[in-house]
């Protein structure tokens, strides 16, 4: 479709890009101290431009000359980061890490970041995709680097710039290298030139691979490229910290399911049925051991530590891992189980970080010891805290396991000789229930009884609630979100 | 100099050479330097499969968008590595490691 | 003749490149990068690429560069023009990055690469610019955008909170 | 209500607790009271199903069904028969006294009695409910109290013994989960347990995975999943430490109804959708039975800890169970179509479960009234006891010998039933596992002497004698153990037509050909 | 069940467990604690057992057989049938049981009186007659070992009745575990023929015999099996360690149960099971109690408790009714069976009566040190205790074989019966010396006793004058009992007192066994008919020469006991000490035992759980080994608590290279993506 043609699907951005200039605009006129309002313009704008999302009625087409596509499937990507987007503005108003601060630039670069998730999602060219994810990442490092006094954040954003630099260098040249084989940034031709001839088996091919995996790899913090994720969780503002383990997460992997579907194969599990690679790269193979090697690693270290932040950070690590397992079964089930996955993820892992965000305001500390008897301290908060550390777990009835009960499924789905990736994740779980169980223990088990009831206050109570209650209904009662994902299955793709 | 291959080694070894400095330089300038080196191998790639490829300019046009891209992230680092500077006195990448494990 | 000169700048750009990494003192470090753009703005040439040239020398030597070295001057009290830089791991980054080239290097020479062959256009920048808005013009918007995040964020970062 | 009534028995516990969050939490009275009367109804309510429930119908009966997540297949799907029922009447009546054992309870009361109702909930959803994916809901909904129950009002070591407890049986329901998964995508994509047992057999068949037989793989995933909660030897070790720290109530329904979740899945499940895998693991089953009643006769002779005593004595009853269903395949035509021993030996285990559900509760209820008092378990630190309390001497006599199988109550029938099934077909095992016999004799007597008998220990001279409350929790099981022992009748004739039903399907099974 | 046989028999078992229920719930509670419940309850059964026994004789009749039957169990092919069987053998069994009932709930009256536990003990006796009833009326094996093992627990709460001796709770838990080993083998037996023939009940099971669904040597190990739980109860070798033991509970039970009809169930079970026996499996049986009853013998010679002598004098008298079982002779086991009740019985009153009476005496002398039970403590009670004495001796004559008493009826069958069959297998020739050597013992160890306890001069003249005969509900049974030792009574209608011939005979007649091939018993009985007189003329001689023998030492002490003790060396020592059995018991099988039960356990809590399912430990070190060498203290650290530890060791390792440091990082990125193009590349 031609630029003009679609500036008219291009509502939702278009909203959103107006929200951010307004939103800086708006930050002009406020004295420092009014500056959360401009939170209250981004999250606006956010509910408008979902509601244009909304209403779209999702036509299948490519935009602005083949440079991003629209589909149902991006448009289930951007309604969940716009969902994580709006939880983490109503936290960031309540957060006090940021106090002190002036905030318009914060809900500006937030606005900036989802424009480019929302990118990220859509894109079917090399230059959108690394553009996408430049802009995502850029606007990490300030929002990572935001407490400026303090060190910890400064150090974050130290180590996120340096190392997303690198990595965006190191796909880009991988990009470029597939430049070279295929003659094109697009996905569709570069797809036709592999199958042409381009696809063979060639270790320049490998290393192409590999390069632009550390990019993505990074973005949704799968191992080996992983090692970011720890250091800028913990220093980064907690509400960032929530937002960067969902919603960039999410937008990378929408980005990875597209590249290695569209590109990397011949893009028929796109329509929903079975799937070849269309190169004799076994990479299906090689994400399947990623993704054990991730969830295994996250797991494995979350158990050593000390703050709940971090493991929390590891426990994101652990998470992509269950994600990408579903990735090389290379069938419809198994995309739609991330993306159910996502959702319930979103939940849980969102509330997680609220308490510990809560706990923060409280205590200005996050480790272990600081939540002993927390439970009986703040009853509401325990047991808030305790269904997202069961649905983390992925325990039933609650949505973390509907979300790994999906993915095992798919995984299961696709033959026996996937059956070892399902133990894995099993196993990862049972792993992952020691450190999660730790959290209760401490707060329930551990510390002493309090008689003095705390009751947190109404904004995070409202969050908190409006994660729970999901997070233990969707376990139950998951039908609508099984709707909405496959209704939201379908791609611009070709085959061929 | 009409050798595909040519410019490929050259930008091969940027490309090393750039990461060798990312990864060994202390300070966090001279490792900005190394991520600017990686960008040019990467973008000679793009200009010299361009020239190579039938002159299709989408090439020159993402190597344009590197340049633009290399900037802004350039001046962003830049601007984190003075925050550093100010809360640490130091702009040395290997002493922000207070966050570990 | 431009054999010759093109053996010459492609040395010069891999020589200051290793200078850049290689060198002690930031300041020459910071010089070195200067040819090496330099250098890789000849290899443009070289490439037909006459606008990427341009772009190359404005934007990086006369943007980046100066970014970069205003950057040393703010974070080292100047009081002469050594200001020394040692490394880290050298060895290990060394064998890594070796092996990385070898594979590189390896595989580069009969790769199937996709090539045609065209004659020189005698400029680019009409069809470059016509790219840019036509094909192109999402990206260029949204590299816009990004510039102005970046600017936005930078100058944040930079501003002393009162 | 008729049409309802599996629901009402298991939601009848939640709505227990919802009463129970409406309550103060200072006013703990009312909070016992409501948890009693929600579990007394459920008691009602199971005693109303057993009274209407047909013993001739081999199938399912008073089946709910509703649709729940229809694309994936998920349904909720109720029902109960021969073999759940008299489990279903166990839970409920356990839970009823767990409330009055757990009386004393005095710190978090309230949240003790929801988690317990809770608890309540999940044993009898995985015993009624007939779609495979909410018996793994139920099954894992028991984890959670379970752990905060054992963790929070449970001995010295709590945490240790509920983080281990929780560990294991997660491990187990984990691989379990992949073996639901893979009979759902095998076996025509349903979780409708009804109609799993018609598909599985045929559409297992001659599946491989892995160069092994699909029957195998799944049978094995799904019996290491139960054979954590039977426990079965090796996975036992969970068992002692949960039993010895959890609080009393909690140690019964442990003993008394979680471990009987294991066989119970093994014959709904293993038994039902592969009678061609007990052909092959029967005999790994009586062996693992033979190890189960020799290993924990021998540990439970070396303890010193009397509730420690009672939880290896649990290892060693349920080694019966596994002898009694190994026994099934005896009605095969390989084995001479001897349906008599099988029969015997089915009956026998299912008979043995529910027995040693009433006993082991007795038990660790004794247990529990004398640390109450004394404060301590150690055998050897008691001593002439049947001087200072000669009722709970008396009760206590009663509840030893009906665990160490004496004729007269009912463990004795169920064992002997196990033994004579199994014993034509593993007659080596069955004869080696007799000496379980005489160690269950003899701990129980060593323990009993050296507590009850000698001298009285000065310490105790003023020890007071076993309460009306206390009496009362007890009393109900120790009847229902004499009088099943006395007349099994009542009880086989419930089950007979349906493990009758579970041995045809085994008896026209035949071993997996190949690997 | 119309049937008046059946019906009085349902009475007679169940009479008294309702006694035992009334005693064990309200007895405290009532006047007197209730004894006159019992014993109203168990003076019933005997009247109701007297009638049946009179009608049995009215009748006359060998085949006299009533069997009832009802369904206890029914899963469609698995049946099980319990029911009722009487006939002359079990009439005459309720008779002996409800009698010796009778007679201990009144000897109980005085001996037990002041007891603090005293309801309880009635009612353990009810619960005891209740189980010995059900053992007799038995018609299936189911029953008959529900009743056996319900006998093993009254046993097990009436030794133990003075649980605050560690001895008595010691022997209680003995002799329930002890029989319990007998009583695997029998259950095991059940299970052989059952798996074989498909039913429990005798009759089927003799049918199923007849019609070789079971033969062979599975029947002989069915049968040996069967007999292992008669060798358990009656006590006999190698599991003869218990009774001695068991004389721990009061004497009145000792008389009841471990003399008279407890341990006769074994006999009992024997004689049932004959028809199913092959002669291998009876040959075993015949040497196991042949052996038994001499090497009982041989330790009582040397006892000086008299409870003990009595004790092992039982031991070998049971072992006489299994040889006699053995040898094909068990009509003559049951005789023997018989008279030993009521011989041995009288014996065991007697002794409790002495013994009572010393306690008495020693009571009064405040002398809580004195065994009251030692013989050696005894001596001339004679005229102290004329009606204990005569009754006492009476039952020694019997007892020793002296005509013109029971025991001499029943030995001589035995020993007739045994002789007869060495005589048509002479290879076991063992079997009748067995026998004989084991008559000359107890006829000596038996006078022995008497002479010991009533004659000669007063061991302990300060005790002496205090000794008074026992009170009349005492006495009563002592005279009733002794009367019953006298050979008319079974002789009757017959008074040839040097042959069985009598009712006895004329009513349980021996049938020919099932098994196919078995030798009839018409022609067992033959050739024991001609193996009668040498048999009368040796066990005379035999018994005339113990009796001798111990005159000799123990009366006119013209023989020195102790010179023939240290002349016979080591072999008196090993008779005191019972041949060490406990003691080997003990350090061969109840140690190890012990050993392996704490090394199981050991292994299970501190091997298996800390260090396999806890540790997986070598398995950790291994992972942190090959997860980077990046800690090294976590392989020294060895094996740690947990797979949660070990994960943990594995994830604190997998930790160690999170260093913080950002360009470690990128090397290991890069260091990552170079693995991942290998793997791809290879």
């Amino acid at each position: 479709m031609n630029n003009l043609q679609s500036l008219s699907l291009y509502l939702p951005e278009l909203i959103l890009t107006v929200t951010v200039l307004s939103a800086i605009v708006f930050d002009l006129f406020l004295p420092k101290e009014k500056s959360p309002k401009v939170g209250w313009l981004v999250f606006g704008g956010l509910i408008l431009s979902g509601m244009a999302i909304w209403v779209q009625k999702s036509p299948t087409t490519t935009l602005f000359m083949d440079a991003i596509v629209l589909d149902p499937f991006a448009q289930f990507f951007k309604l969940l980061i716009i969902l994580a987007t709006l939880f983490v503005i109503i936290a960031s108003q309540v957060n006090s890490e940021l106090d002190g601060y002036s905030q318009g630039e914060y809900y500006s670069l937030l606005g900036i970041l989802v424009f480019g998730l929302f990118l990220m999602v859509s894109s079917v060219d090399l230059i959108s995709v690394y553009l996408s994810l430049e802009v995502v990442s850029i606007m990490s490092f300030i929002l990572s680097g935001y407490l400026k006094n303090d060190k910890r954040s400064n150090e974050s954003a130290l180590k996120y710039v340096i190392y997303g630099a690198f990595s965006s260098g190191v796909m880009l040249y991988g990009m470029s290298l597939i430049y070279g084989i295929a003659g094109s940034t697009n996905f569709f031709e570069i797809q036709n030139q592999l199958v042409g001839g381009g696809g063979e088996y060639h270790l320049i091919f490998v290393i192409a691979v590999v390069m632009i995996l550390v990019g993505f790899g990074y973005k949704i913090s799968m191992v080996p490229f992983h090692f970011w994720t720890p250091d800028v969780y913990e220093g980064a503002p907690t509400t960032i910290t929530a937002f960067l383990s969902v919603a960039p997460k999410a937008g990378g992997l929408a980005l990875f399911i597209r590249f290695f579907h569209q590109v990397m194969g011949d893009g028929v599990a796109l329509e929903g049925n079975g799937f070849l690679t269309t190169t004799e790269l076994p990479w299906p193979q090689m994400v399947a051991v990623l993704a054990v090697a991730t969830m295994t690693l996250g797991n494995l270290v979350a158990l050593q530590q000390k703050s709940i932040k971090r493991m929390l950070a590891y426990s994101s690590i652990a998470h992509a891992g269950y994600m990408l397992m579903a990735l090389p079964v290379l069938s419809a089930d198994g995309i739609q189980s991330i993306m159910i996955y996502l959702v319930m993820y979103l939940f849980m892992n969102l509330g997680a970080f609220f308490v510990v965000l809560y706990v923060k305001n409280k205590t200005g500390n996050e480790t272990f010891e600081d939540y002993s008897g927390l439970g009986w301290k703040m009853p509401i908060l325990g047991i808030v805290m305790t269904v997202f550390m069961v649905s983390l777990t992925g325990l039933p009835p609650t949505a973390g396991f509907i979300g790994k009960f999906y993915i095992f499924a798919s995984v299961i789905k696709g033959g026996s000789q996937f059956y070892w990736l399902a133990f894995f994740g099993a196993f990862n779980s049972v792993i992952s229930l020691y450190y999660y169980f730790r959290v209760v223990k401490v707060m329930y088990l551990e510390g002493a009884k309090s008689d003095i009831i705390e009751s947190p206050n109404q904004p995070i109570l409202g969050l908190l609630l409006a994660t729970s209650v999901p997070s233990l209904f969707l376990g139950i009662y998951w039908q609508p979100v099984i709707k909405w994902v496959e209704n939201s299955f379908h791609f611009f793709t070709q085959i061929l | 100099m009409d050798q595909l291959v040519n410019y490929l080694y050259i930008s091969a070894i940027l490309f090393s050479l750039g990461l060798f400095g990312v990864i060994t330089r202390r300070n966090g300038i001279a490792v900005l330097m190394g991520v600017e080196l990686i960008l040019n191998a990467a973008n000679i790639n793009f200009v010299a499969f361009s020239r190579f490829g039938g002159m299709n300019l989408s090439g020159h046009v993402f190597s344009l968008f590197v340049i633009v891209l290399a900037a802004a992230e350039a001046a962003v680092a830049l601007a984190i590595i003075i925050t550093i500077y100010n809360s640490m006195q130091t702009v040395n990448v290997d002493d922000a490691s207070s966050m570990k494990q | 003749m431009s054999e010759l000169a093109f053996w010459s700048v492609a040395f010069v750009t891999v020589a200051s490149a290793g200078m850049v990494v290689f060198s002690g003192q930031l300041i020459y470090s910071a010089i070195a990068l200067l040819f090496t753009l330099l250098g890789v703005a000849g290899l443009y040439i070289f490439l037909w690429a006459d606008f990427m040239a341009g772009v190359q020398v404005m934007v990086y030597i006369g943007g980046i560069l100066v970014l970069i070295i205003f950057g040393i001057m703010l974070t080292h009290k100047i009081v002469s023009v050594k200001i020394s830089q040692s490394n880290v791991q050298r060895k290990l980054g060394a064998v890594v990055v070796g092996i990385f080239l070898i594979f590189l290097t390896s595989s580069i020479g009969d790769a199937p690469w996709f090539q045609m062959v065209t004659t020189e256009p005698s400029e680019t920048v009409r069809t470059v610019g016509r790219l840019l808005m036509t094909k192109y013009l999402l990206p260029f918007e949204v590299a816009s955008i990004l510039l102005l995040g970046s600017l936005i964020g930078a100058a944040m970062l930079s501003r002393k909170e009162e | 209500m008729e049409s309802n009534l599996l629901s009402l028995l298991v939601w009848m516990p939640v709505i227990g607790l919802l009463g129970i969050a409406l309550v103060p939490r200072h006013r703990t009275k009312e909070i016992k009271w409501i948890a009693a009367i929600a579990t007394g109804i459920q008691l009602v309510l199971a005693i109303v199903l057993w009274s209407k429930f047909d013993p001739s119908n081999a199938g399912l009966q008073f089946m709910e069904r509703a649709d729940w997540i229809p694309s994936f297949n998920i349904s909720y799907i109720l029902g109960v028969d021969g073999l759940s029922l008299p489990m279903v009447i166990l839970t409920a009546l356990l839970c009823f006294i767990g409330i009055f054992v757990s009386w004393k309870i005095d710190h978090a009361v309230k949240g003790y009695f929801a988690l317990f109702l809770l608890l309540d909930t999940g044993i009898m959803g995985v015993f009624l409910s007939m779609d495979f994916f909410l018996f793994y809901i139920f099954w894992e909904v028991m984890l959670l109290p379970m752990y905060f129950l054992i963790g929070m009002w449970g001995g010295p070591q709590r945490e240790y013994a509920a983080i281990k407890f929780f560990l294991y049986t997660l491990f187990g329901s984990v691989l379990m989960l992949i073996g639901i998964l893979g009979l759902y995508f095998t076996c025509g994509q349903t979780f409708d347990i009804q109609v799993l047992i018609q598909n599985a057999p045929e559409m297992l068949s001659g599946v491989m995975w892995w160069g092994m037989s699909a029957i195998k793989v799944i049978w094995v995933l799904l019996f290491i999943g139960f054979a954590i909660k039977v426990p079965v030897f090796p996975f036992h070790t969970w068992l002692p430490l949960a039993h010895v720290e959890a609080p009393t109530a909690i140690s019964v329904l442990l003993a008394g109804v979680l471990l009987k979740l294991g066989v119970y899945g093994i014959l709904r499940l293993n038994y039902g959708l592969m009678p061609d895998g007990v052909w092959w693991f029967a005999g790994a089953l009586a062996f693992l039975g033979l190890i189960n009643v020799v290993w924990g006769g021998l540990c439970a002779l070396a303890q010193t800890d009397l509730k420690k005593l009672v939880a290896y004595s649990s290892i060693n009853h349920m080694g019966y169970t596994l002898i009694g269903m190994a026994a099934v395949i005896a009605a095969g035509s390989a084995n001479g179509a001897n349906t008599t021993a099988a029969q015997a030996g089915l009956a026998g285990a299912v008979f043995q479960m529910f027995n040693h559900g009433t006993i082991s509760a007795m038990l660790f209820i004794l247990v529990g009234v004398i640390y109450d008092r004394a404060h301590h378990r150690e055998i050897n630190g008691f001593g002439g006891i049947a001087s200072q309390m000669p009722i709970y001497t008396g009760v206590t006599a009663l509840a030893f010998f009906a665990g160490l199988g004496l004729p007269g109550f009912s463990g004795f029938i169920s064992e002997a039933m196990c033994f004579i099934g199994a014993f034509p077909v593993f007659k080596g095992i069955v004869i080696a596992s007799t000496v379980g016999i005489l160690l269950n004799a003899a701990y129980f007597l060593w323990a009993f002497q050296r507590i009850f008998f000698g001298k009285l220990n000065e310490k105790y001279t003023e020890l007071p004698e076993i309460n009306a409350r206390e009496l009362f929790t007890v009393i109900p099981l120790a009847i229902i153990t004499v009088f099943l022992g006395v007349y099994p009748a009542p009880f086989l004739n419930l089950v007979k037509s349906t493990l009758n039903l579970i041995i045809e399907m085994v008896a026209s099974g035949s071993p997996i050909a190949g690997m | 069940m119309d049937n008046i046989y059946i019906n009085s028999s349902i009475v007679i078992l169940f009479l008294p467990l309702l006694a035992f229920i009334i005693q064990i719930f309200i007895g405290k509670r009532l006047p007197r604690q209730g004894d006159w419940v019992s014993i109203s309850a168990i003076l019933i059964t005997l009247f109701l057992a007297a009638y049946m026994f009179i009608s049995m004789l009215s009748q006359y009749d060998p085949n006299f057989k009533h069997e009832s039957s009802f369904m206890w169990m029914d899963l469609g092919d698995f049946k099980i049938q319990l029911g009722f069987l009487v006939d002359n053998i079990t009439i005459i069994m309720l008779l002996v049981v409800a009698l010796i009932s009778s007679c201990t709930h009144i000897f109980s009256l005085k001996y037990l009186e002041g007891d603090i536990r005293y309801s309880r003990y009635y009612a353990y006796l009810g619960l005891f007659t209740f189980s010995m009833n059900g053992i007799v009326l038995a018609n299936n094996l189911v029953s008959m070992y529900i009743f056996w093992e319900l006998v093993g627990v009254s046993s097990y709460l009436l030794i133990g009745h003075w649980f605050e001796k560690d001895s008595a709770a010691n022997a209680a838990k003995k002799a329930f575990l002890t029989n319990r080993v007998g009583d695997i083998g029998f259950f095991i037996g059940i299970m052989t023929i059952f798996t074989a023939v498909g039913s429990f009940a005798f009759t089927d099971i003799f049918e199923g015999v007849a019609i070789g669904s079971i033969e062979g040597a599975t029947l002989t190990f069915a049968g040996i099996c069967l007999f292992a739980g008669a060798m358990g109860k009656s006590s006999q070798f190698p599991l003869h360690i218990w009774l001695p033991d068991a004389m721990e509970g009061p004497t009145p039970v000792s008389a009841l149960m471990h003399a008279a009809t407890m341990v006769a169930a074994g006999v009992y079970l024997s004689v049932r099971i004959f028809p199913l026996m092959t002669p291998d499996a009876l040959l075993f049986v015949a040497y196991i109690g042949g052996f038994t009853a001499l090497f009982a013998a041989a330790i009582a010679l040397t006892q000086n408790d008299i409870k003990k002598v009595l004790a092992y004098s039982t031991v070998s008298q049971l072992g006489y009714m299994i040889l006699a079982v053995g040898t094909g002779v068990y009509t003559a086991a049951f005789f023997h069976l018989l008279t030993h009740a009521m011989f041995k019985a009288n014996l065991f009153f007697g002794s409790g009566s002495v013994i009572h009476s010393m306690h008495h005496a020693l009571h009064k002398k405040h002398d809580h040190k004195t065994d009251p039970q030692d013989m050696r403590n005894m001596g001339g009670f004679k005229e102290k205790m004329p009606i204990t004495f005569w009754s006492m001796t009476i039952s020694t004559l019997a007892i020793a074989g002296v005509p013109f008493f029971s025991g001499f009826l029943s030995k001589d069958a035995i020993l007739g019966g045994t002789l007869s069959f060495a005589q048509q297998h002479p290879q076991h020739f063992l079997l009748p010396m067995f026998g004989f050597g084991a008559a000359a013992m107890t006829a000596f160890y038996m006078f022995r006793m008497i002479f010991m306890t009533f004659y000669g001069k007063p061991q302990m003249p300060e005790l002496y004058k205090d000794i008074h005969e026992s009170p009349r509900e005492m006495t009563g049974p002592l005279v009733l009992l002794g009367s019953l030792s006298i050979f008319i009574f079974y002789t009757l209608p017959y008074f040839n007192p040097f042959s069985t011939h009598g009712w006895f005979t004329d009513l349980v007649v021996a049938k020919d066994s099932f098994v196919p091939g078995n030798i009839s018993a018409h022609e067992i009985a033959e050739h024991a008919h001609h193996a009668h007189m040498p048999a009368l003329v040796l066990s005379l001689s035999v018994a005339g020469l113990g009796i001798l023998v111990a005159g000799l030492m123990y009366l006119k002490k013209s023989l020195s006991a102790d010179a023939w003790a240290n002349n016979s060396g080591p072999l008196y020592k090993l008779s005191l000490n019972k041949f060490y059995f406990d003691e080997n018991y003990d350090r061969f099988l109840y140690q190890p035992l012990m050993k392996l039960a704490d090394k199981v356990a050991y292994f299970d809590w501190e091997l298996y759980d800390k260090y396999f399912i806890n540790g997986f430990g070598r398995i950790t070190s291994w992972l942190s080994d090959i997860s980077g060498k990046f800690d090294f203290d976590g392989i020294d650290q060895g094996l740690v608590d947990g797979v949660g530890r070990s994960a943990k060791q594995v994830g604190h390792s997998l930790r160690n290279i999170q260093t913080g440091r950002i360009q470690n990082y990128i090397l290991y990125v890069l260091a990552g993506a170079i693995l991942m193009i290998i793997i791809q590349a290879v």
